[in-house]
């Protein structure tokens, strides 16, 4: 019997149960079409192999293009400004100096603004739904609500932060004495700050629950109180869980475009303060991209958006990187 | 039920073969010592081999049990009971074997006027049927015949303590039987034993079934 | 002893209160977007608004009808695209955890959800747009499927690796080859997984803009034609919003209200879905 | 000296309306090492959190009736008092991860935000760590992350933390069924040690466990309690045919 | 009838640099019932796995030697074939989650796509369910699905599906250990019924396990198969003092 | 040491205790015997409930043992042993009793002549230091020490079996020693049985220490 299992596996044409005629009960005829398919099988699964194979290679291919493309199409700006790029205070197309300090201060002034604002409602959510009130209608209100706020597509905070917030802001800032444009990077960090509370709400949340109970109930059986429990186990547990989900809100703040394009003021003077309007990497892009005309005008632009590949990568991998470590 | 319990059960059946045996056995040396049949008695001795192979066998069982099942409970109190049920029916068997050989030594026939005198026939009786009856309350788990069994033996102690002076009257009044009347205080002795193991089988079944142990103290409380 | 105790608890329940008025603080400013639009978009909504073309300025009403289509288009296009390839790659992933290949191209899908979507339309512009000579919807499509990859790949990884191994050792044991194990076991548990990311990724990219800027670059005519500009609703959110015009803003509230209802429905959806489908482990 | 130290008057616990354990009636002598027995689900675990007020942190969960302690309700106690007096232990060994084994055994003071002299502490330490068997193995590596042990000496570990907020009655529920027989035979040894010095309760799916290591016997089923006995009673000669069908093996 | 089913021959098996199973050669007559004892560690389950060819789906694990089945070394066969011959259940139950009791059972026809009449499904499934003594408890639900069976029914089911397939040999690693005591039980009875047509082996921490359900034993300890011999043996009489020492609990 | 070691160990202890205080038993009734004393004779009359409580107790250990620790391999063989050895040493200490009663029982002081001839002092010190030989075997688990005993027992064997021509013998040279002489050879008859008992527990030793069943087989082997 087993030899003919053998046979099988070589390349001969097999017979039709051979082997097996001794005996017709129904077990033996099954194991018959059992064999059969499985020589058919063994070579489709040698196929799929190969397939996902491809696929996961591909991947990395496109990856890598992205990459090359866009270190080859800021070659122009790269070979004509070098690392001054970075430092250049003024940007003036029409002059071809293109220095992008103006808008890295204004991406860094957002995005932290905008972090600064959201953490601490990010992690009472995430404090909320992880380790208060993990179940029950209201917390799963809140949960879907939270998760909600991701959802909504940034052009229409972009165009709610116009229509509404800009309004306010503007009465805010004449009421304490700052020129009321409205319209700059106060505004689009308060918008980033709500995009943003998601992130690190939903990552905080599930490292919270992530904390194994019986280490809660240790410290509950050792007489702690459930601020005592969070500060000296849940805290240390989750620190760098939490600290991740700061770093993916950045990143995300960071990469935004098009909230912050409507609502940021578009100007590429370096700003004097919070409530001046300024611009982002981001949103310099999505507004001249269009309007580049000439090649090193676009190859800076291009530069500039390899920059911010390279710093939301960064943080985002740092970040990434720390899950790994917490959920390993 | 339980492969625990298929094992113990097959204890069971084999323990009651066992006794059966012993039964036979002493039924046999009975008949040989009345009839004064050398040839039972010699059956007798050679089926000794087997009541002893059996008492191996169980005594090894148990060990396996124990070994493998980890018994507790009444269970447990079941297996001990065996062990210790099994080491008295062996003895039984052994005295039987002893009363048999007597009879094989002995050079002409007992003296009928002799297990007149010393009742050691009714003894034998006795002794035979106490056996019956505690086998039927292990197969039963019927202690209440168990208990009973406490009350005969003293009627076979009554025997054997009267044995010495029936005896030496006897030797007195006919010097002749002296040789045979020394044989069966022999045996009156050993079924003196009998009526003890028998006794000591009673209190390992109530042992078991009822987890009190009535051996050596209580010895009021245990006439019912 | 008494004393600290007391002040441990009291502690303990300030805080307490302080993350729960946090926490619903948060809920807040979405209550107000949300129904601000809903207020806004939802008188502008009826049939002609929905079946017609855009009128120049100055004119009255005018419609979205080529923004609803060509977003259609473009999703449909770029999950084609994305949806397969995506899940073929998330289970290479999870069934060769530890192999080279696995790394790297696990490296390369953290680095791809981690860009900007702006700087994807940049590469969708010289992949496509330039060398066909002329902004496209696919090119639009290829961006929001660069997009989509990384939300479906690891989102079908993560599915696949909380399943737990001895469902795949049932199914070796039982003598199945691994293409099998895969696509009747492994992959029918973890279907409510896949097909939520599958979906939260369509979600994710309706609403995208900025790769579309210089992809799809919108069209304020009908079109069906995948190698010509084509509108979408989020472009034409975003170019009318920022125009002075009223009226075009009122075309842009209702867009966003649309825009809003959809991504809501399918979100919900997207629950209902996982939680019906979920395989009880 | 035989006095009670637990008692427990009517207690019954409910997860919902689901009730769980059912007019439970017990009396714990002092020093003396309980194992609590039983089938699954028949409320063994419910009953050992009731007695430290581990029970009432599960949302939905209730109880009724007294536990006493030294004769005082602990109903009427606050949970965190409770829990002083008596330590718990749990299936699966739960150091602190991110603290030293030495912080670990001091956890219950620093969670209590109790600040000791160094020299105290070290005290402590080092006595609870000689209770548990352990200051040998882990002297000099008293630094290092208590998850660095093996899961006998996490354990162990964990015990020596209740064991340093010295508790009069330590509960342990399932205290090795996580763990492999080597490292359940240290623990079991370990137990013969405390129960000089504490009432031990241990709640246990191993019968041969409960029979090494306990004096008395509880035997739970469908949230009753059955029967309390000596364990060597209740291993020959249990009184209840339900006991006797379980320890026996000859489940219905 | 006493033939050799399964043999190894100086088999060892690698994780790795790491020499975790060490020339290991027993022989396995037909319709015996094997269990495999030893400390954790000592390589029971790696050494099991080789035996159906699941080792070598671990990434970095090898294996040297032969196993032969039937006299056939099973390394020279495609493994898909060895599983068909030799059938394995896991520690914890593992029943397809997504099909019904019903499919579960002809699961390894179903998924391998072999299409069967209705009629014989049915036979087969009933067989199956019978032989593992579930049949009447499920007969009636056997389109539920098969996560709503409890611990031992799951592990049963599972049991059928191996049965299903009609091997010649089970394996079974640890396949109580998750189980309560009463689930437990009903698995171990049901290898009384088993090792009637089917030559079992089964790896078990548990000695008083392997103790009741194996006609022989297996002690592994670092490795190396120390003792093979009847379990009666074994357990009364060791030859080994390695043995001796773990059955009777004097771990070094 | 395991917790099991402690209490396998504490039986042990136990266990020779109980064969102390048996063989203190036989060397005081052998005194009472050859001395006449009947003071000593009900001592160990009365010390027979310390042997008999010794007993349960034993018992009882081995039980709990066997409940609460599930002993296996050689755990398990001692206990047998111990369960064993436990039930010969109290009917060892039974037999004592036995003695002793028959010296109380008998009305004047026995027949110093009938010592000598049935060699039962001879017998009774063979038994003596036998039991103490086999005692010391188990304390030392010494199977060569156990295996010298079943020499040693074939002399009692002989004794016993030239009793009954002895003491018909004497009891035909003089018709007046006759109660003494059944007394005689009931004792003798009572110490052959000693001899069988420590031939068990010589043959239970060498069973827990070297797992070999010698009972009742390889009668030819036993002899080293
Ligand atoms: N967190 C909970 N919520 C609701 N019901 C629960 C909860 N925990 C346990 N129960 C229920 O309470 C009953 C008793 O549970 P408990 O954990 O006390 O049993 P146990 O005897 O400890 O069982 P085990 O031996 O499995 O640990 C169970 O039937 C279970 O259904
Ligand atoms: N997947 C793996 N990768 C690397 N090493 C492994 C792996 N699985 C097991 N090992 C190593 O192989 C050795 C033997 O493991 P194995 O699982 O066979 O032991 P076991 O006897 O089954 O133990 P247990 O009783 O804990 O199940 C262990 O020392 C372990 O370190
Ligand atoms: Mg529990
Ligand atoms: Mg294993
Ligand atoms: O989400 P964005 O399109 O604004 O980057």
């Amino acid at each position: 019997m087993e030899t003919s299992v053998d046979k099988v596996l070589k390349p001969a044409p097999l017979k039709n149960g051979a082997g097996f005629n001794s005996q017709k009960t129904p077990e033996t005829v099954s194991t018959n079409k059992r064999l059969k398919r499985s020589h058919r099988q063994i070579r489709a699964e040698n196929i799929f192999r190969r397939t996902i194979m491809i696929v996961a290679v591909a991947t990395v291919v496109l990856v890598t293009g992205i990459m090359v493309t866009l270190a080859y199409q800021s070659r122009l700006s790269i070979q004509s400004a070098g690392l001054g790029f970075l430092w250049g205070k003024v940007w003036d197309p029409v002059r071809d100096i293109f220095g992008v300090y103006p808008f890295l201060l204004g991406t860094l002034l957002t995005s932290f603004l905008a972090l600064i604002i959201s953490v601490p409602f990010s992690f009472a959510v995430a404090l909320f739904l992880g380790e208060y009130f993990p179940k029950g209608w209201m917390p799963d209100l809140l949960k879907n609500t939270v998760e909600l706020i991701a959802a909504v597509p940034s052009v229409i905070y972009g165009f709610w932060g116009l229509a509404v917030l800009v309004p306010i802001v503007r009465t805010f800032e004449s009421a304490i004495g700052v020129d009321a444009i409205g319209q700059g990077i106060f505004s689009s960090s308060l918008i980033l700050a709500i995009m943003i509370i998601p992130y690190a709400a939903s990552l905080g949340r599930s490292m919270i629950q992530m904390v194994p109970s019986n280490l809660k109930e240790a410290a509950y059986s050792l007489g702690a109180t459930r601020w005592e429990v969070i500060r000296m186990v849940i805290l240390p547990y989750t620190k760098s869980g939490l600290f991740a989900g700061v770093m993916l809100s950045l990143g995300r703040a960071l990469g935004e475009t098009m909230a912050v394009t409507m609502v940021i003021g578009n100007t590429s003077l370096i700003p004097k303060n919070i409530f001046s309007p300024g611009n982002t990497m981001a949103s310099v892009i999505a507004n001249e991209f269009t309007e580049a005309d000439h090649p090193v005008y676009l190859s800076a632009l291009i530069e500039l958006g390899l920059v911010l590949f390279v710093v939301t990568v960064v943080i985002n991998m740092i970040g990434k990187r720390l899950i790994k470590g917490v959920t390993k | 039920m339980t492969q625990l319990e298929h094992e113990l059960q097959s204890v069971k059946v084999e323990l009651i073969g066992m006794w059966s045996l012993v039964e036979s056995q002493l039924k046999k040396t009975r008949t040989a010592m009345v009839l004064f049949d050398r040839d039972l008695a010699r059956e007798v001795s050679m089926k000794e081999k087997r009541v002893n192979a059996f008492e191996l066998k169980i005594d090894r069982d148990c060990e396996n049990i124990f070994a493998l099942y980890c018994p507790v409970a009444i269970d447990l109190r079941f297996l001990l009971a065996v062990l210790k049920i099994n080491t008295n029916l062996e003895r039984i068997g052994d005295i039987a074997d002893g009363i048999s050989k007597y009879i094989i030594e002995a050079l002409e026939n007992f003296d009928e006027d002799l297990f007149a005198k010393t009742e050691v026939i009714k003894m034998f009786d006795d002794a035979i049927s106490m056996l019956a009856d505690t086998r039927i309350s292990f197969e039963k788990d019927d202690t209440t015949l168990a208990r009973s069994i406490f009350q005969r033996d003293e009627v076979l102690d009554d025997i054997n303590y009267a044995a010495i002076d029936r005896i030496s009257n006897a030797i007195a009044e006919d010097l002749t039987v002296m040789h045979d009347a020394l044989y069966v205080l022999s045996i009156i002795r050993k079924l003196e034993r009998v009526g003890d193991q028998t006794k000591n089988i009673a209190e390992e079944i109530i042992f078991f079934v009822e987890a009190k142990v009535l051996k050596h103290h209580q010895e009021t409380q245990r006439k019912p | 002893m008494s004393v600290a105790i007391k002040y441990r608890i009291g502690k303990s329940t300030v805080f307490q209160a302080l993350v729960m008025v946090l926490s619903f603080a948060c809920v807040v400013p979405l209550i107000f977007i949300l129904i601000y639009i809903l207020q806004a978009g939802i008188t502008k909504i009826n049939w002609h608004f929905l079946t017609n073309l855009p009128k120049p300025v100055g004119e009255t009403g005018g419609g979205i009808a080529n923004a609803l289509v060509g977003t259609s288009i473009i999703i449909a296009t770029a999950s084609v695209i994305a949806i397969p390839f995506g899940i073929l790659c998330g289970i290479y992933l999870s069934e060769n955890k530890n192999s080279k290949l696995a790394y790297w191209s696990r490296l390369c899908i953290d680095i791809l959800q981690g860009v900007p979507s702006i700087v994807i339309g940049i590469v969708a512009y010289f992949w496509l747009v330039k060398p066909l000579n002329g902004f496209s919807a696919l090119s639009g499509s290829v961006a929001l499927a660069i997009m989509m990859l990384p939300i479906v790949v690891r989102s079908t990884e993560e599915t696949l690796l909380l399943l737990p191994d001895s469902l795949r050792e049932a199914a070796y044991a039982l003598g199945m080859p691994f293409h099998r194990v895969i696509l009747k076991v492994i992959v029918p548990c973890g279907i409510s997984g896949i097909l939520s990311g599958v979906m939260l990724s369509v979600a994710r990219i309706t609403g995208e803009t900025a790769p579309l800027l210089f992809t799809a670059f919108g069209n304020p005519y009908l079109t069906t034609d995948i190698t010509k500009p084509m509108q979408s609703l989020p472009l034409l959110i975003f170019n009318y919003a920022t125009s002075p015009y009223n009226d075009w803003h009122d075309l842009a509230w209702g867009a966003s209200c649309i825009l809003l209802i959809w991504v809501l429905l399918l979100n919900i959806f997207t629950k209902l879905i996982t939680r019906k489908w979920k395989v009880q482990l | 000296m035989e006095s009670t130290i637990v008692k427990s008057v009517n207690y019954n616990a409910y997860f919902g309306d689901n009730h769980v354990v059912k007019d439970v009636n017990i009396e714990i002598p002092r020093n003396t090492t309980i194992a609590v027995m039983g089938p699954s689900g028949c409320g063994k675990t419910t009953f050992l959190r009731g007695i430290n007020r581990m029970h009432e942190l599960i949302p939905g969960a209730t109880a009724k009736g007294q536990i006493l302690l030294n004769g005082e309700d602990v109903m009427e106690m606050h949970p965190i008092f409770v829990r002083l007096k008596i330590g718990m232990v749990f299936q699966r060994p739960n150091p602190f991860p991110n603290l030293s084994i030495y912080d670990n055994v001091i956890a219950g003071y620093k969670l209590n935000g109790i600040k000791l002299p160094k020299a105290e502490k070290d005290t402590i330490v080092e006595h609870s760590l000689t209770r548990v068997a352990l200051w040998n193995e882990v002297k000099d590596s008293l630094t290092k992350k208590g998850s660095f042990l093996s899961g006998g000496q996490q354990q162990r570990l964990c015990i020596a933390r209740a064991v340093a907020m010295e508790p009069e009655v330590l509960l342990f529920d399932e205290p090795t069924s996580a763990l492999d027989p080597i490292s359940t035979s240290t623990v079991e040894e370990l137990f013969h040690e405390l129960k000089k010095n504490y009432t031990l309760i241990i709640v246990t799916h191993n019968m041969q466990q409960a029979a090494r290591v306990s004096d008395r016997t509880a035997f739970f089923y469908m949230g009753e309690l059955v029967e309390f006995d000596d364990t060597k009673t209740m291993f020959t000669n249990p009184k209840d045919i339900r006991t006797q069908n379980y320890i026996t093996g000859r489940f219905s």
